[in-house]
């Protein structure tokens, strides 16, 4: 079983590091954050799947951070890309 | 070969190279999500070190709260860094800064694999005197009573940060709240996003913090949690940032390292000792402190994001 | 009892991984941002979802096994939100080029 | 090869790697990702020392882990203030650039000195 999760956890994250290849190379921005979520899924599929084989403790709650803040990144790129909208930027410039 | 050990060999390979992408990607932007992407691999690795409590540091502050400040200002950058007049290196000169960089790292390595299997510890010495601090996890004792003294001057550093953030504002600006007037509609989507998770967020955060005396977890990640969760409500607008004169603000701000060197001063004058904890009660006075800090922490990390003071104060 | 539990993990988190693999050729397949987007939040939720099911009869307590669907329910809200922020930037940008 | 010892070369790596970006990249923003770069290599290292150091039934030295826990945190806040830092540049002159000359142009639209 140990194996198994073990050998998961690897095939995810090479399915991962496949789609980063392909993602983080744009074109756009939009598919670099994409990038983001897609480690952030897979990074947490792969970690709760070595925590239950090895059998670390507390690697839940790292877990759980990371999901807390799996947005954040996309939020930070939306929340800074487009400062030129809404009325109140116009006296900024 | 075992699978763990497959496993551990695609772990570095992938991490090595995402952090390679981020040092020779063309833009900015690219480089700035591939290594929020290597801090999210880099957690991974910490706990295949069995180091829990660094992997919850890293996956609050190293890829979360940096996250948000490196992609804000790369997004904002945008444009700035097509100046073409940039003084690039010369081939000669890259070549030559990369077979010093590599002689660097050659040296580390072999530095790597010359340590002995069994090392120098400090572990028996944590573990023996772990009973006399009240906690269960031997990182937090040392983090708070150990080597408090270390963990108090961190503190101060960000104090430090936060003056120095601060101190680029011009003149006009000073005491004025942080980040440039904008939209006032706020995204739906994002304060959706906003309400659904500041509340459990901050339940997670505290948690973290709580069990950071007995398992993996600690002031540092449970404070960084509550300061995200600070972070995504200002993005969403449905709370504005704070003058950067109020009281309250500047009071939380320091509140953390000002218990902390009382907590000092008062063990050098009734337990013999600067940082001394009386036995007994140390628990309770590693909590009192641990609390101030993760109210600093969650006040100080949103103030280094939000960057200097951008708009006029009112009075 | 522990061999119909261990061959539920299996056959739960085998399915995930297919779905991790599924997002990943929809990446490498699809043509524009809006529909890798697509490929991305369905495929990946779907894969970590039966990941989470598959480990929840190895959990040792309740409360970890709350804590695999809390990681879950978390990892969905994200994925929505983040989905549709990156894609308004993508429709955005779209529309002013 | 242990992983920790795997984590240690990733690290050293990584050092080399941090250092090379901090000196051939000329925008400041790559500077900090490379600095940042540089730093976590360091902390790696740190890291096979505590594994190196697991005793009494730990499976890591916590001394070390505590020391990389506040090198984070610090490494986060001078990361901080390099950012608004290069942030208050691009205001003043509208380019992102170490390099003195370019900021004796005059700045494009959009730059305001502040």
């Amino acid at each position: 079983m140990t194996d198994f999760l073990l050998a998961t956890a690897g095939v995810i994250l090479f399915t991962v590091a496949v789609g980063l290849v392909r993602i983080l190379s744009g074109p756009g921005d939009a598919d670099r954050m994409m990038a983001a979520q897609l480690i952030g899924t897979g990074g947490i599929g792969a970690l709760l799947l070595i925590a239950a084989a090895t059998g670390a403790r507390g690697v839940d709650d790292v877990a759980l951070g990371l999901a807390l803040l799996a947005a954040f990144a996309s939020a930070a790129f939306v929340n800074s890309a487009a400062p030129a909208e809404g009325p109140d930027a116009a006296d900024g410039q | 070969m075992s699978v763990l050990q497959a496993l551990d060999i695609g772990l570095a390979l992938l991490a090595f190279a995402v952090a390679a992408w981020t040092i020779f990607a063309r833009g900015a932007f690219a480089a700035t999500v591939g290594y929020v992407v290597y801090g999210l691999l880099l957690s991974l690795v910490w706990i295949r070190l069995f180091a829990v409590d660094v992997a919850l540091t890293e996956a609050a502050i190293g890829s979360g709260v940096t996250g948000i400040l490196l992609i804000s200002a790369a997004a904002r950058l945008r444009g700035g860094e097509t100046a073409g007049d940039e003084k690039s290196l010369s081939g000669a000169a890259r070549l030559f800064t990369a077979v010093l960089c590599a002689l660097v790292a050659l040296a580390l390595a072999g530095v790597v694999l010359l340590l002995p299997d069994q090392g120098p510890s400090l572990a028996p010495q944590s573990m023996q005197h772990l009973p006399e601090t009240g906690l269960g996890n031997p990182v937090t004792a040392v983090l708070i009573a150990y080597r408090s003294f270390d963990t108090m001057l961190e503190k101060v550093v960000l104090v430090l940060a936060v003056v120095g953030v601060w101190s680029l504002a011009a003149d006009r600006y000073w005491g004025g709240a942080p980040g440039e007037a904008r939209a006032e509609r706020p995204e739906p989507t994002l304060a959706f996003l906003a309400q659904v998770l500041a509340p459990l967020g901050i339940l997670v955060g505290v948690h973290i913090f709580w069990v950071g005396a007995d398992e993996p977890g600690g002031a540092f990640q449970g404070g960084a949690i509550l300061a995200a969760m600070w972070m995504i409500v200002m993005m969403a607008r449905l709370t504005e940032a704070p003058q950067t004169n109020a009281f309250w603000l500047r009071l939380t701000l320091v509140a953390g390292p000002v218990v902390f060197l009382t907590a000092g001063v008062a063990g050098a004058i009734f337990a013999g000792g600067f940082f001394a904890y009386p036995p007994g009660f140390a628990k309770s006075i590693i909590l009192f402190i641990e609390t101030f800090m993760v109210l600093s922490i969650a006040v100080t990390l949103p103030m280094l994001v939000a960057g200097p003071p951008r708009r006029e104060p009112r009075q | 009892m522990s061999l119909i539990s261990d061959l539920f993990s299996i056959a739960a988190i085998g399915a995930g991984v297919f779905f991790f693999l599924a997002g990943t050729v929809g990446l490498l397949r699809f043509p524009d941002a809006l529909s890798r987007l697509h490929a991305l939040t369905k495929a990946d939720n779907l894969g970590l979802g039966l990941v989470v099911l598959g480990l929840l009869p190895l959990s040792d307590s309740l409360l970890a096994a709350l804590k695999l669907v809390a990681i879950w329910a978390l990892v969905q809200l994200a994925g929505a939100t983040a989905a549709q922020l990156v894609g308004r930037a993508v429709r955005r940008k779209g529309s002013a080029a | 090869m242990t992983s920790a010892t795997l984590a240690g070369l990733v690290g050293a790596a990584l050092v080399g790697l941090g250092l090379y970006g901090l000196v051939a990249n000329p925008q400041p923003l790559r500077k900090i990702l490379a600095f940042n770069l540089m730093g976590s290599g360091v902390f790696l290292v740190f890291g096979i020392v505590a594994r190196k150091g697991a005793a009494v039934g730990l499976q890591a030295d916590p001394v070390p882990q505590a020391m990389v826990i506040t090198g984070i945190v610090v490494a986060f806040a001078a990361s901080a203030l390099a950012v608004a830092l290069v942030l208050r540049l691009f205001e003043d002159t509208g380019q992102v650039t170490l390099n003195p000359e370019a900021w004796t142009k005059p700045p494009e639209d959009g730059a305001e000195a502040g």
